[in-house]
């Protein structure tokens, strides 16, 4: 797989440092000590629901607010240095909005060319190649209210790397594009992001966003970081129950703690690949993908076999583009709803319809159990 | 160059002839007037008292530069040839504290082409006025503000008595129209038509006739209100030779004659001319008057007027 | 010693080209404490003073309502005040419907027709009232026997001279309309009436009781009006003026002063409130309204339009009649005699190039100060105390009549104790007065046009290194340029016109044309006062044009971004 | 399948007819002649990209906007009638806006109450009633600012049902929500309509919104119906190449013709379920769902024999929230990139990496050929 956040290996440098960096507005903590490093040419998403602090730690980062506590530090060159009280002019960073920013009456060229210093004729060089590099070669001399937004926002990005900054913030730069123009974006920065080798931080609350172009994501929540890891471990082994709750759809499943890789539901004992130490009996929260979910055409002897299987009725079924939805409920399981993708394909060979008995699994590998959010603390309740 | 700083009350149509003639034989002085209602002038010198603008004060109401004398707030000062003017025009101490340039006197603009119009007759007398048919026909200017208006005022309180005077004056008030803030203004809505007369006084009604308005000058027969328009010196100036040679012209005989252009009666004797608005005897219809009777009175008087007739919020129909 | 070095942790080291605007904007909150604050204060100070000058609790208070004389002047400024603010509001409200929800044709025209009374002073209004009502006048008949003066006439010229500023708020609060709103009442079966009490009504509600404050605040504080035509009928503003100015009784007309501000004060703070209600109440998403021809609405429309503007063009047009006529009304040949001025009282053609100097003046430092103000308060993050009291200042003299400001600049520059007191009498400090008096308008068009401005372009200068300075001159002046004209203009035409502070101010070197007006109705001379109104109309009028030529010269040749 | 478009039986009467309908607005055809009905009961929504008139298809059926041309008919009792003539407030029906277009200065139960008539408490029960239908009791006296964007929309549709309308017109209600409280209204909305049995019109751009909230989707386009069916036939048999490229991704190959069931990719003979008459080598356009595409494990000699199989390099690997999009280019097929997705399940099954060979088919059954845009009318060009 050339999957880019297996770069990540520990020889590459730290572009960014950050360390229990704390923002206080008043008696409000939008940031409350969150730490996490950047390595060179790594692309890192911040993903977070609205209001936790995604764009106030892009903006500490970019010196345009000040960190209440904690300590930053860039590498520039072979040393890092302390940046936390620099003023944003003179940090080495490009910045790209939501609202694109760029300047109405300067033309496209004007404004690529905004930052850079030097002889007429090497900014025109540079604003050239730029544009090409963006794909509107050509478009230098329009005004930015003659583009559409998927072509602005690409001028942005343009004057945003013009002096080429070793690093380079994004925040939530297509959420104000359309469904297409943002899908068609999202693959050209990725790829000049890949080109050019810039570290880049974006902030975005599209997990989608988020997971199809980081190479590590860093998942917030209420100022503080919940987990940081490839977009395979945020998906597929979230370290919280926010974390799997605000990535991707999810079933879950009240249960009862019973004993190590094992949980209680309903009446069946069901094995698990990760269920917090706690005391048998203990309410958890079991955790499956409805794509995980699976399903099983007859209730053959084999299949009674594998472990975590049942019968089901089927409750609805929903298509939803690419995929059905089905919505099932287990009796042997304590009859929780219970939701299961499958694909068209799978569809047909299960050869569903409502009310039938369905055999299901839940695979142990990707079961996994959470102390629910009130009970965390408080003994066994149940 | 000096520049004095000269208030005045002067009416602005003549200002600029004086400044022309003595700037003219006083090279090096320049006048800048600052110039407003008699009354306005007096309160802003009084106001200014403890930083005095003014080096200079002409043209203004001998009744009120004998308030400001009071106040201490004069310099006396004999001009040359102060001797040649008529005692009873120029401040009697010695060194004068005021020297006056030329009398004017209470005169009632009636607007003759309106008056017929209205089937009005013409009045003779001020008692004439308090007739119901100039109900809402007279306008008079506003003693508080005015030298004209309050010489009227002073004039009635004199020829009539106190008590009479303000019984006169209630009954008046009950047919002014309006009182303004300028002494030439009731002369100027009589010559208008707006009103048909007006209490004003001789030199604006003349000029005014002269200028073609329909309008008769009258004289009551009780005899008219007069003051004098004087010049004196502001104790603290810091120009004090600009304003000796100030005071100087302003007794002297080219001044007298400039004044008298404008006047039936100047303070010089035997400079004035006649003129065909004006009966020759017009010294002879203005009243016995205390100036300084005026002066001390004055603020009492104002107060009372203002408490009688200024507090009335309808006008009258 | 905890707390402040978290304090001193929490900064950012600032830039080096923002110590110039942290220098910039403390000079600017300084200039406004002089020139605003200082004044008021003065005010304040001289109310709670006696005659000799100590202090004096609120004696003065006490002795002014004692008199009879000023409860009659206080009934009367309410009666005056109410009565124009009952007429303008349907009124406006009439010709505001007619311009935003008809198709009337000629809206352009009627709009011009209708912001007429802003080039003249309030003066214009009472003089041609005299010409067509009093009692040489052309319609004598309407008011019989010098009625006009007093309450009547009082009333027909404030409604003149509100007119405008009515309507404009009105345009403003009917042209935004949601559409939707319309069609879920007409989906739902609301007829006509309906749909006018639960949908218009309400959403220009807030525009009504606004126009009704600014009205009724005008009126209260105005005093050009009533002193032409007034008559006897007293006034609290003119009585304010009387007792400085005829009696030099500071303390006196301070007591007034103060007076006066209460309903100004009152008004704004009401008026302030509202808008943040009514902010709540307008979501983004609002469909604008598209309005439909209809016959009759758009010739009721035309019709009332025509009404309200032939009465604005017949007291215009009087005035200007008045300024060429000999003697009204018994020589009616055309003459220029009344533009003698230099043969009258008031100042003479003096006054008149003074005010175009003081407007000229105005209109330059002021939208300098204004816009310069508003740029470092919007756009920069220094200075944050300075900043804040800038914010706080530029709103202030919204509620402060011009009458009371003026009041406030002689009692605070008069004073030889202070330091600024060579200001006093000079050009300098009707200049001062003027861009103080008129500042929030002017600040609120500068924010305005600066809010819309994307709020990252700082930020995005920033990462790339340029200087505040060169986004300023590059893009955010530029972009902002229709509204820098704006602000000029407006401050150029309300310096023409004002009357109200610096009646108190000006110097026999410095008197104003509009000034003018009032000392040459005030000696009578009608006549020549309508030709410097008329005068003060025709340069105001001919700024504008220059102004929208000018607006539409530079469009067409820096704008040419905002077309697609 | 309790799937609701198996309701739309041939006894069922319309509740609208639409016939032949255009509106031009001066030189410009905002509708072109649409033509459809709709079943009493029937949940229909009218899809389309942003400007191809559906909003202005659902204000000619409100009477907010007259037609230029053509009838409507609405049916009440038993009768038909022509309403294109009758203004909006004698028509019988409820709308819903996007903007919600609440009254801002009357409370939510003066909202919901401002169709009805009759006496006071008659009204306050009715308000009542449906504010527990809504699920938001108790809210009768708040103002519409007090709520948020979801329950402001909630109100809007109890104010449209107040009157107990024939039919519910629904502008695009959701589009103005936030992607949770979108899906979650989604479905309260779909629930309150099955209820009531009302019939309902919706107007959407989502095809996501349409595909599982319709009965039937009318697909539009430049002011023209594409096509009428169910989410079912819309997603899986696009009756043109709008359709197909508008709802769900798609694949798209150069192709030409090669008889019935026929076409020529590349090198290879492909067997294909639909294909449009037209000589051979004439250009075709290839369409198949990504989810279609079908990967093997290995090259075995069963699967050699499946038709429409090749061996495809593996190109990209990108990981979509529940499952991988496998970019993908066939070398015996003209290298045309090729996309496939494939759950979380199978892609380990797969054991796929970048640039290894991999078998894949292209089921007959999903496979459909269009005429490319520019060629319908022409003859071959290839
Ligand atoms: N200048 C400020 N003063 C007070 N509170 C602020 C300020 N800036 C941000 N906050 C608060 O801090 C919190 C975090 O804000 P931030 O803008 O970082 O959120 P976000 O994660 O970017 O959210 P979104 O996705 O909505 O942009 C919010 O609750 C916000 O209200
Ligand atoms: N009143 C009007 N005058 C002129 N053109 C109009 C008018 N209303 C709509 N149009 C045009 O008719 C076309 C169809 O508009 P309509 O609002 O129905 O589109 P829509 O499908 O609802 O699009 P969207 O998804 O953007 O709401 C558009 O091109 C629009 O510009
Ligand atoms: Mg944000
Ligand atoms: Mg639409």
């Amino acid at each position: 797989m050339n999957r880019d956040w297996q770069q990540t290996s520990g020889t590459v440098a730290d572009a960014l440092r950050i360390e229990r960096v704390a923002k206080r507005f008043g008696a409000f903590t939008a940031l409350d000590g969150v730490s996490l490093s950047v390595k060179k040419g790594e692309f890192l998403c911040l993903l977070g629901p609205s209001g936790c602090g995604k764009t106030t730690l892009l903006r500490i980062i970019a010196g345009l607010e000040a960190a209440s506590d904690g300590a930053l530090f860039m590498t520039a060159g072979e040393s890092e240095r302390n940046v936390t009280r620099l003023p944003a002019s003179q940090r080495d960073y490009g910045i790209v909005f939501q609202s694109y920013a760029l300047f109405p009456n300067l033309t496209v060229a004007q404004n690529i060319a905004y930052g850079l210093k030097g002889r007429r004729e090497d900014k025109a060089l540079r604003v050239t190649e730029l544009l090409a590099l963006i794909g509107l070669p050509g478009a230098g001399s329009k005004y930015p209210a003659q583009l559409s937004g998927g072509q602005q926002q690409r001028i942005a990005l343009a004057r945003a790397l013009a002096t080429s900054p070793s690093l380079l913030l994004l925040d939530e730069p297509l959420s104000a594009l359309d469904a297409r123009v943002r899908e068609h974006l999202r693959r050209e920065i990725k790829a000049l992001q890949q080109k050019l080798g810039v570290t880049t931080i974006m902030v975005t609350h599209d997990q989608e966003e988020a997971l199809t172009m980081a190479d590590r994501v860093v998942v917030m929540n209420h100022g503080v970081v919940e987990q940081i890891g490839t977009p395979e471990d945020i998906y597929a082994r979230p370290a919280s129950r926010f974390v799997a709750g605000f990535v991707g759809q999810s079933n879950w499943l009240a249960a009862t703690s019973a004993g190590v890789g094992q949980v209680l539901l309903g009446d069946a004992l069901l094995g698990a690949t990760v269920t917090p130490p706690r005391p048998d009996g203990h309410p958890l929260e079991l955790f499956i993908r409805p794509e995980d979910v699976q399903l099983h055409a007859n209730w053959s002897p084999a299949e009674a076999q594998v472990a975590n299987t049942a019968l089901a009725h089927v409750r609805k079924i929903e298509l939803l583009g690419g995929f059905y939805r089905i919505a099932l409920s287990v009796p042997g399981w304590g009859s929780q709803p219970l939701l299961a993708d499958v694909s068209r394909g799978e569809f047909e060979r299960l050869n569903l319809s409502p009310e039938r008995l369905v055999p299901v699994s839940l695979p142990a590998n990707r079961l996994r159990a959470f102390v629910p959010a009130g009970a965390a603390s408080a003994g066994a309740t149940a | 160059d000096t520049t004095l700083t000269v208030y005045t009350a002067l009416e602005a149509d003549q200002l600029k002839a004086y400044q022309q003639k003595f700037e003219e034989e006083n090279p090096g002085i320049k006048i800048k007037w600052v110039r407003d209602s008699t009354g306005i002038i007096t309160a802003k010198l009084l106001a200014e008292k403890a930083n005095p603008q003014a080096d200079v004060v002409m043209g203004v109401a001998a009744s009120s530069l004998l308030v400001l004398e009071k106040e201490g707030m004069l310099q006396a000062y004999a001009p040359k040839g102060v001797d040649k003017l008529s005692k009873a025009y120029v401040d009697s101490a010695n060194p004068p504290a005021w020297v006056g340039m030329d009398v004017w006197g209470a005169t009632i603009c009636f607007n003759t082409v309106e008056a017929a119009k209205l089937g009005l007759k013409k009045p003779e007398s001020w008692h004439d006025l308090t007739r119901p048919e100039y109900k809402g026909k007279i306008v008079m200017p506003n003693p508080a503000s005015s030298g004209t208006g309050y010489f009227d005022v002073s004039a009635w309180l004199k020829v009539f008595g106190e008590k009479d005077g303000w019984t006169y004056m209630d009954k008046l008030h009950d047919n002014i129209a309006q009182y303004t803030h300028s002494g030439s203004k009731p002369c100027k809505q009589a010559a208008a038509g707006e009103f048909p007369v007006g209490i004003s006084f001789e030199y604006r009604a003349a000029k005014l006739k002269e200028g073609g308005a329909p309008i008769d000058l009258v004289f009551p027969k009780e005899g008219l209100g007069w003051d004098v328009e004087a010049t004196a010196i502001m104790k603290g100036t810091r120009n004090a030779d600009a304003a000796k040679k100030l005071a100087d012209w302003s007794a002297s005989r080219s001044a007298n004659e400039l004044y008298e252009k404008n006047f039936a009666i100047v303070a010089m004797p035997g400079v004035a001319k006649p003129n065909a608005h004006i009966p020759g005897n017009y010294e002879q219809l203005l009243i016995k008057q205390d100036l300084k009777w005026s002066a001390t009175n004055r603020d009492k008087i104002l107060a009372e007027w203002t408490k009688r007739y200024d507090a009335k919020s309808e006008p009258k129909k | 010693m905890i707390a402040l070095r978290a304090r001193a942790r929490a900064r950012i080291a600032p830039e080096r080209s923002q110590y110039a605007a942290a220098g910039l904007l403390w000079a600017l909150a300084a200039a406004l404490v002089v020139f605003l604050a200082l004044p008021l204060a003065a005010i304040l100070g001289k109310a709670l003073s006696g005659d000799d000058g100590h202090f004096a609790g609120l004696a003065q208070f006490v002795a002014i309502a004692g008199g009879e004389r000023f409860w009659s002047a206080v009934s009367n400024s309410l009666a005056v005040s109410v009565t124009t603010t009952l007429i303008v509001l349907p009124l406006a409200y009439v010709f505001a419907a007619a311009l935003t929800r008809t198709r009337m044709p000629a809206k352009p025209l009627f709009r011009a027709l209708a912001l007429i009374p802003l080039l003249a002073p309030s003066l214009l209004p009472g003089i041609a009232l005299v010409y067509l009502f009093g009692n040489q006048g052309v319609l004598k008949g309407w008011f019989p026997d010098g009625s006009i003066y007093g309450f009547s006439g009082i009333v027909i010229a404030e409604v003149f001279f509100t007119f405008p500023h009515a309507l404009m708020i009105l345009v403003t609060a009917l042209s935004v309309a949601d559409a939707r709103l319309y069609e879920a009442a007409t989906a739902l079966g609301a007829g006509r009436i309906r749909r006018f009490l639960t949908v218009t009504l309400p959403a220009a509600r807030y525009g009504l009781i606004s126009s009704a404050l600014v009205v009724f605040t005008l009126v209260i504080v105005d005093f050009g009006a009533p002193k032409v035509i007034g008559g006897q009928y007293n006034v609290l503003a003119v009585e304010a003026y009387k007792q400085v100015i005829g009696q030099q009784n500071f303390p006196k007309g301070a007591v007034i002063g103060v007076l006066l501000l209460l309903p100004a004060v009152l008004g704004f703070v009401i008026d302030h409130l509202l808008q943040k209600r009514q902010r709540a109440l307008l979501t983004a998403r609002a469909q604008p309204l598209v309005v439909k021809p209809n016959v009759w609405v758009d010739g009721l429309g035309v019709l009332a339009c025509t009404l309200i503007g032939a009465a604005m063009l017949l007291i215009l047009g009087t005035a200007v009649a008045a300024a060429f006529i000999k003697l009204w009304p018994y020589n009616l040949t055309p003459t220029l005699a009344h533009f003698d001025f230099d043969n009258m009282d008031g100042g003479g053609w003096a006054a008149f190039f003074n005010s175009v100097k003081l407007a000229l003046a105005t209109a330059l430092f002021g939208t300098l100060t204004v816009f310069g103000g508003a740029y470092l308060a919007e756009k920069t993050p220094v200075a944050p105390v300075a900043r804040q009291l800038v914010r706080m200042l530029a709103i202030l003299p919204m509620a402060v009549p011009g009458l009371v400001l003026g009041l406030g600049y002689i009692f605070f520059f008069n004073d030889p104790a202070n330091p600024l007191h060579f200001l006093y009498g000079s050009m300098t400090v009707l200049v001062l007065c003027s861009i103080a008096h008129f500042y929030t308008t002017a600040n609120l068009t500068a924010t305005t046009a600066l809010k819309q401005l994307d709020a990252e372009f700082e930020a995005v200068a920033a990462s790339l290194k340029v200087p505040f300075w060169t986004t300023l001159w590059r893009v955010t002046l530029p972009v902002c340029l229709p509204a820098m004209l704006d602000i000029a203009r407006f401050y150029f035409v309300s310096a023409m016109c004002t009357v109200s502070a610096v009646i108190f101010l000006y110097t026999p070197d410095t008197v104003l044309a509009s000034v003018a007006v009032l000392n040459m109705d005030d000696a009578g001379d009608t006549a020549a006062a309508a030709a410097m109104a008329t005068l003060i109309v025709a340069v105001s009028a001919l700024v504008c044009l220059v102004f929208s030529l000018t607006a539409w010269w530079l469009g067409r040749k820096t704008q040419a971004w905002r077309t697609r």
